[in-house]
């Protein structure tokens, strides 16, 4: 369903992301890895046209969206989470999620319509759907569920789910990985997902592709990544060998 | 029309007219530097910033012609009282708006410009002042002279710029100061007391604007509402040149000033302003981080 | 309910308002309160989302002085004359807005580019002084006595309060309108993060955009209905930078997150500088032999003051504490900040 | 060396510190750990000084902390690497470490701290011109510890040192923890990495909902069943 | 007894920046004089009771407080106005409630001029007065003290853009246009610009032998300073009212250098030579000084608007009103309107010199205007103020050019 090639982006003389190709099947779970800085979410701000790539195609279903604006590709069916949570404040925890249901879905949307598509989603990944609740009363990994719910209010087909686990704590880990796993079963959602916590990724995927200084270094099965010498050189380190455990739990 | 156009173009006048520029371009850099240093680390834009000028000015006047004090002493003494007042400013206002919207602050800060003005009035009442101090000019031609207190302001400003790089990039105190604008909260586990570093920073951004008042008055009538002459234009420049970026601003004042010479000259003097405001916001179209913005 | 009631009760007292023995000026001075309380409406519904324009003195400009010239220049009547007014503003404010909005041109940069616009509408209007009247002023000309509809003009105040009244009560009806639309939750989210709100389907540049011109429009609107009633404008009147804070002013002592709170701020920066101008009135007071007070300039400082004091303690404007007390004592509890 | 006695603090309204004791002895490395929310950054925020204690007594070296202005307390030799780095992204790495060096106490001594923090991390040399927000994640994580490092300090306080840092980076923080240890430091860890930070360090607390619930040795914690299932998702 | 009384609205700009422009030193004029016909017991019966109003320096102030004058505090009447800028729409205003208004001070043609307004009275000069005085004194003198022939005469007209300037320069270009002067700039600037330095550069460019200049105060002083210092030179500066009426402040700005510059101006009332004046008025204009020096005792050299608001309102009092009372029975509108249109002074019949008389319906297309008002041409020599021309009232021979020695003389 997404189809990428050749994907370039440069900062001045810096070139974060560099001839990237890879391409996903419906209903599948990629695995986004890299050591920091390597052009993880770089790719993610291109795939959402947050960024405008220098060089490349994206095609989604068959459509080029390289260069096309964010809204636009949002109600094309792509949705993302943003690594550092990025909630509106002065909106309640349903209105975040309608808001997305309202302006991110395909097609027009009653209001009705907006703020149930925004109650699925937040029941979806377990947050509150009464009205009133704040943003104020989440925590960090409420807040990153919120993310999650906003970008499936918007009813995508691809999601782009950046380091979602980023500061959780073991338990909520688990938690969160099993709802992505539930979100591809139950609604049928390709994902792309960012991560550094390897014991949890590993178990999820279906895929890994590894990025080093926006190169692609590697892809494959979990199984193979882990235990590629060059990925564990420059990410894995030692902690190679509880990776191809999680993988090989998988 | 095109003939006079040309005529004009290719006059000795026209070069009077760029070194005139160049020399309100002094002028408009020594305003906007305090506010400047101001806008860069507090993030507040004080609008009542040329009104603290005036009380400067105000204050020169006193002590120079009713006190019969030393221009020079009361020039130092004019620096020291808007200092204060940049001191108080903060201490008084803006220090319990750090956490407010932006607006309230701006308006906080405007709120500031009615209470000098009507202070100004109710004090010293709405009669014109004027120094009467002239440094005269150097003649440079026949046809050409430069006034000294434009020269000097220039100088005054070049040389304040340097100074306050030096600071910023050199000292504790001036890395602390660049420092605070970007991550305030932790500034406390470096040990600088924040709200110490922002009364200081106010003080400096007040005595500079102590030091354009000292200048100002050698040119310019002091009157409670002098401020309205030159507070828009003190803002663009400190936008256009980038907020925080001390040489920016100064290059922006020199674009500015350039602008509305040459506008003046060629038609009308309003058509400068509509040619120098416009290009500021065209210049922020362009490059909204400020013409003179490096990139990071 | 309560609230409905209320309105009703509010509603009824200013239809009777000039039956009840108001005198002419009282009435002057909640006509031009109406007008001003409309364009500052006009203002706070793009202001309440950190779209803080300093410009709108140049689309009130625009409004006054594209009706008056097409007017007196074409003989024009401001039935047509006011649209294209509005229009002019609308373009003038895509003409702005576009590229603000494209370059995420966003707080104290967007206030002060505005601010610039006032500035050079200002200049403008100084500089085709032949054409405009310059800083003289501009009057759009007298189309016989007493009351004409095709020149919208009224010698008659009772006229010109009906119509201030009408146009008041669509500016709130509009603030309310916005306010609950859904474009309020995607202004909400756009003034706190443009990236977001786009990553989830906002059309940032058309939503500000959208609400921007309708800001526009409405202020132009009110500039014309302000040159209609004083029958004379002037550059300083209903332009620049001092109108742009005037009104920015006016909604923060109000209450920019209440439909009502731009009218209470008109009511009481305009009250309060009519009050303070006429108590002190012009005596100079001296201390002693040499040293005298000018009082003229304490409504200034009164006035300075007051807005200090005001965005210390009431952040959200006169209306908006109040309503956190009301809530607070319905709710039993302390709002949150 | 530090001692926290009942301390109770908060934002606001909100209390996240609820009666918390504990002390960290000199040469000790003590981490706390705890699930998301349960007030250890707070604990943290409280030592240095970020924000007010409501109830209690915080000591270093048997003087007390709470005493003194916030901004001294950087003075009395406690140093904090703050939860997300937060450096100062427009200066470059070398001013960085200057303002880790800005009470007038420490700056005869700025050039030797730099030196010895350049030759902890050799990398932070080579970058010290390029401005910090360029930084990759795990250099600012340097960069973040080498600023602290620079007040010479007595303990240093490390809030998630390894959030969001790709494995081997992680590992490389940890390295980098022990050889701080190694130089005499008293260092006070927070970390989610529980695994990871129960085995560099001597002791630990538990934090949840704001109270401390467990303490021990690392190696009893490593044990603990309890700790293993709700903290290494086993 | 009651007392019967007139209440007048008096309004002028005590804040703002045309309060120190002169508009101060108006309202003062105005307010000894009307102290002075109290003192006096009255007109006829009536005392006059004055509400002062400030007008901020802004028209929609002034026009508020005209609106608020008459329709809150009830007075009978308005007095007063500096600028121009709210002449013009408080007169329409006004004049639409139909109430009398009497101006002492705005001298912008375009106050009247064209709107046939039944109720306002300006005894004062109008601008356009001004301007052709400036030019006929040119015009007189260009040959025989210049060796100029005035068509060959390069003039600068230059102007702050408001009413009163754009007034005066108007009559100055069609006067000189008229005779067929040479004009090389005609200009305006706004009074707040906050540099002039590239209008002086062009005037270098265009050499002029005489610059005409209209302004404010600040404008003045800084146009006068940049002049200096840019060494801009002329052969005479003529200056008409306002910013030049305020002598002091010329000579505090740049000192004797503002030794011969000219000044358009109703003449100041203490520089009349008392012979010239009907019997009485020296009295009152010595009056009207002593109080104006014991309100402003640092004064060095007493302003001419002072003068020139007691003289207009005392025109009023000592004339329009008791012939209202006496004639027509009262004070309302109507009664002081036919009064005023009666009012015949031959010259020497006010304390500035000039005559007063009103056109009849039809008879111009200024009514309200005093035909009979006229300046005088003063020119300023070492901080004293001579009357230069016309030739009937001059104390000095004009000093023409501008001698050597002063920074503006020409090489
Ligand atoms: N707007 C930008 N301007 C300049 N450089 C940028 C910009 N955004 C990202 N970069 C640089 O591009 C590189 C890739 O960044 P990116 O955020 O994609 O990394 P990442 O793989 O997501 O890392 P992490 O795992 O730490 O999140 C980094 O070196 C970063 O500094
Ligand atoms: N600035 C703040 N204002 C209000 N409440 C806050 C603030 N910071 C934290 N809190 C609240 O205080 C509680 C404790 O937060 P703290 O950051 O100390 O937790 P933590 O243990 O560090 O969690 P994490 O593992 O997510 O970093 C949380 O409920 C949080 O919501
Ligand atoms: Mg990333
Ligand atoms: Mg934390």
């Amino acid at each position: 369903m997404l189809r990428v090639e050749g994907l370039s982006k440069r900062f001045g003389g810096f070139t974060a992301v560099d001839n990237v190709d890879f391409a996903l099947e419906k209903g599948e779970i990629l695995g986004l890895i890299g050591p920091n800085g390597s052009g993880k979410s770089t790719i993610f701000n291109m795939l959402s046209g947050t960024l405008k790539p220098n060089e490349g195609s994206i095609r989604l279903d068959g459509k080029e969206i390289a260069g096309t604006p964010p809204h636009a590709i949002c109600v094309m069916g792509v949705g993302r989470t943003f690594q550092i949570p990025r909630p509106i404040r002065r909106l309640s925890i349903l209105e975040n999620a309608a808001l997305a249901g309202f302006y991110g879905q395909a097609g027009a949307v009653t209001r009705a319509q907006a703020w149930r598509s925004a109650e699925e989603a937040l029941e979806m990944v377990g947050l509150p759907t009464d009205a009133e609740a704040a943003i104020d009363t989440l925590g960090a990994a409420g807040l990153k569920k919120l993310e999650l719910a906003k970008a499936l209010a918007t009813k995508p087909s691809l999601l782009l789910a950046d380091e979602s686990l980023g500061g959780l704590d073991h338990s909520e880990m688990d938690q969160a990985a099993d709802m992505l796993k539930n979100i591809r079963e139950e609604l049928g959602v390709t994902i792309i997902w960012v991560e550094h916590i390897m014991g949890v990724l590993m178990r999820v995927v279906d895929r890994v592709m590894v990025l080093d200084h926006g190169e692609k270094i590697a892809e494959g099965r979990p199984q193979e990544v882990a235990a590629d010498p060059k990925v564990i050189e420059v990410y894995l380190g030692s902690d190679a060998e509880e990776t191809a455990a999680a993988a090989s739990r998988a | 029309m095109f003939a006079e156009f040309t005529e004009a173009l290719f006059s000795i006048f026209f070069i009077e007219t760029l070194i005139n520029g160049l020399l309100l371009g002094g002028v408009l850099a020594l305003l906007s530097l305090g506010l400047n240093l101001i806008f860069g680390v507090i993030d507040v834009v004080w609008i009542c910033y040329a009104e603290i000028i005036m009380l400067g000015m105000y204050t020169i006047y006193f002590l120079h012609v009713d006190g019969g004090m030393p221009l020079i002493l009361a020039a130092a003494c004019g620096v020291g009282v808007t200092a204060l007042l940049g001191w108080l400013t903060h201490r008084l206002v803006i220090g319990y708006l750090l956490q407010a919207a932006p607006i309230n602050q701006l308006l906080a800060t405007g709120g500031l410009l009615f209470f000098f003005q009507g202070a100004a009035m109710v004090a010293f009442g709405i009669e014109f002042r004027n120094l009467g101090v002239s440094l005269g000019s150097l003649a440079l031609s026949e046809d050409i002279y430069l006034s000294w207190t434009r020269l000097l302001s220039f100088a005054i400003a070049a040389g304040v710029v340097v100074v306050l790089y030096q600071f910023l990039s050199r000292s504790y105190l001036g890395a602390a100061i660049r420092a605070i604008s970007q991550d305030r909260e932790i500034m406390i586990l470096m040990g600088v007391n924040t709200k110490k570093l922002y009364l200081l920073t106010s003080a400096i951004g007040g005595g500079l604007a102590g030091l354009a008042a000292a200048l100002l008055a050698l040119q310019y009538d002091v009157h409670p509402f002098i401020g309205l002459s030159f507070g828009p234009i003190t803002f663009m420049v400190c936008v256009m040149g980038g907020l925080g970026n001390m040489v920016g601003g100064f290059l922006a004042a020199f674009v500015f000033s350039e602008l509305i010479t040459i506008g003046g000259y060629f038609a009308e003097l309003e058509w400068g302003y509509v040619l120098a405001f416009a290009f500021f916001i065209f210049a922020m179209f362009i490059r909204p981080e400020g013409l003179f913005a490096r990139k990071s | 309910m309560n609230s409905k009631l209320l309105i009703a009760v509010v509603a009824a007292v200013l239809v009777a308002l000039p039956f009840l023995g108001l005198d002419s000026y009282p009435l002057h001075l909640v006509i031009v309160i109406l007008i001003w309380s409309f364009a500052y409406t006009g203002w706070s519904i793009m202001g309440r989302f950190g779209l803080v324009s300093l410009g709108h003195g140049a689309f009130m400009a625009v409004g006054g002085y594209v009706t008056a010239l097409l007017w007196n220049e074409l003989g024009l009547t401001p039935w047509i004359g006011i649209p294209i007014a509005m229009l002019c503003a609308g373009g003038l404010a895509v003409l702005i807005g576009y590229p603000c909005f494209k370059f995420r041109i966003v707080g104290h940069y967007f206030a002060l580019v505005t601010l610039a616009l006032s500035e050079v509408v200002r200049q403008i209007i100084i500089a085709t002084r032949d054409t405009t009247g310059g800083s003289l002023g501009y009057t759009p000309e007298r189309h016989g006595d007493g009351w004409s509809v095709i020149a919208l003009q009224s010698d008659d105040r009772m006229v010109f309060y009906f119509v201030a009244l009408a146009v008041w009560m669509a500016g709130i009806v509009i603030w309310r309108l916005v306010d609950r639309s859904m474009a309020r939750y995607a202004l909400e989210a756009i003034s706190e993060d443009e990236d977001a709100s786009a990553a989830v389907g906002v059309r940032v540049t058309r939503e500000k955009l959208k609400v921007t011109v309708l800001s526009a429009v409405m202020t132009a609107f009110a500039g014309a209905m302000y040159c209609q009633y004083q029958m004379f404008i002037s550059p300083d009147t209903i332009g620049g930078v001092g109108i742009s804070l005037q009104i920015v002013f006016a909604v923060v002592v109000g209450g920019i997150y209440n439909s009502l709170g731009p009218t209470i701020g008109a009511v009481i920066t305009l009250l309060l500088a009519e009050v303070l101008r006429i108590w002190i009135g012009t005596e100079a007071y001296c201390l002693t032999e040499k040293i005298c007070l000018n009082v003229a300039g304490v409504p200034l400082l009164v006035y300075g003051i007051m807005l200090i004091l005001f965005i210390i303690f009431l952040p959200k404007g006169i209306v908006g504490a109040v309503a956190d007390r009301w809530q607070a004592r319905n709710n039993g509890s302390v709002p949150a900040k | 060396m530090l001692t926290l006695k009942n301390v109770n603090a908060g934002y606001g309204d909100f209390q996240a510190l609820f009666d918390v004791s504990l002390d960290v002895r000199a040469g000790e490395a003590v981490a706390v750990i705890g699930p998301n929310g349960a007030g250890k950054s707070t604990l943290m925020r409280v030592i240095s000084g970020m924000i007010p204690a409501t109830v209690g007594h915080i000591e270093m070296e048997g003087v007390s902390v709470l005493d003194a202005p916030a901004h001294d307390i950087v003075g009395m030799g406690i140093a904090h690497v703050p939860e997300n780095r937060r450096l100062f992204p427009r200066m470059t790495v070398e001013d960085n470490l200057r303002m880790g060096c800005f009470m007038p106490q420490f700056r005869a001594k700025y050039e030797a701290r730099k030196d010895f923090v350049y030759e902890l991390f050799p990398r932070m040399l080579e970058r010290r011109n390029q401005m910090a927000g360029t930084l990759s994640g795990g250099e600012q994580q340097m960069c973040a510890i080498g600023r602290a490092l620079m007040s010479d300090p007595k303990i240093l306080l490390m809030d998630e040192p390894s959030a969001g840092l790709a494995p081997v980076i992680v590992q490389q923080v940890f390295d980098l923890i022990e050889r701080i240890r190694a130089e005499g430091l008293t260092v006070l860890i927070v970390e989610q990495n529980v695994r990871q930070v129960l085995r560099i360090v001597d002791r630990a607390y538990v934090l949840e909902s704001g109270s401390l619930r467990l303490e021990g040795t690392a190696d009893e914690l490593l044990q603990s069943a309890e700790i293993q299932k709700s903290f290494m998702g086993m | 007894a009651a007392e019967k009384k007139i209440k007048i609205g008096v309004i002028y700009d005590y804040t703002g920046p045309l309060a120190g422009g002169g508009s101060d030193l108006q309202a003062l004029g105005a307010k000894i004089m009307i102290d002075h016909i109290n003192s006096q017991g009255g007109v006829e019966g009536y005392m006059i009771e004055p509400i002062y109003a400030d007008a901020q320096s802004k028209p929609e102030v002034a026009i508020n407080e005209a609106v608020r004058l008459i329709e809150q505090e009830k007075v009978d009447m308005l007095l007063g106005f500096y600028s121009s800028a709210q002449c013009v729409p408080v007169a329409a205003k006004v004049d639409s409630l139909k109430k009398f208004m009497w101006i002492t001070t705005c001298i912008s043609p375009a106050v009247l001029k064209g709107r046939n307004l039944k109720y306002v009275f300006r005894p004062q000069v109008h601008g356009a007065m001004f301007g052709e005085l400036s030019v006929d004194f040119l015009n007189s003198n260009a040959q025989s003290k210049l060796g100029i022939a005035p068509k060959k005469l390069r003039v600068a007209i230059i102007h702050e853009d408001g009413p009163y300037g754009s007034g005066v320069a108007g009559g100055n270009a069609g006067a000189a246009k008229k005779l067929g002067m040479n004009i090389v700039l005609k200009e305006g600037y706004s009074a707040t610009a906050p540099d002039l330095s590239s209008l002086v550069t062009k005037l270098k460019r265009k050499k002029p032998d005489v610059i005409l200049h209209t302004g404010y105060n600040p404008d003045i002083t800084l146009f006068l300073r940049q002049a200096k210092e840019q060494g801009l030179r002329w052969k005479a500066l003529i200056g008409h009212g306002a910013g030049y009426g305020v002598v002091d402040k010329l000579f505090d700005a740049i000192g004797d250098d503002a030794s011969h510059i000219f000044n358009v101006d109703p003449v100041s009332i203490w520089k009349l030579d008392p012979k010239s004046l009907a019997p009485g008025l020296s009295d009152i204009t010595a009056k009207v000084g002593a109080e104006y020096m014991k309100a402003k005792p640092d004064t060095k050299t007493k302003s001419a608007h002072v003068g020139m608001a007691a003289s207009n309102a005392l025109v009023f009092f000592a004339d329009v009103l008791p012939r209202a009372i006496k004639k027509y029975g009262g004070i309302d509108a109507e009664s002081l309107r036919k009064a005023a249109l009666e009012t015949d002074i031959a010259p020497g019949g006010t304390l500035l010199g000039y005559g007063v008389k009103f056109p009849k319906a039809g008879e111009s297309d200024m009514m309200g205007q005093n035909m009979r008002a006229s300046p005088v041409v003063m020119q300023y020599v070492d901080r004293k103020v001579y009357i230069a021309w016309p030739k009937v009232l001059q104390t000095i021979d004009p000093v023409l050019p501008l001698p050597k020695g002063s920074a503006y003389s020409k090489k």
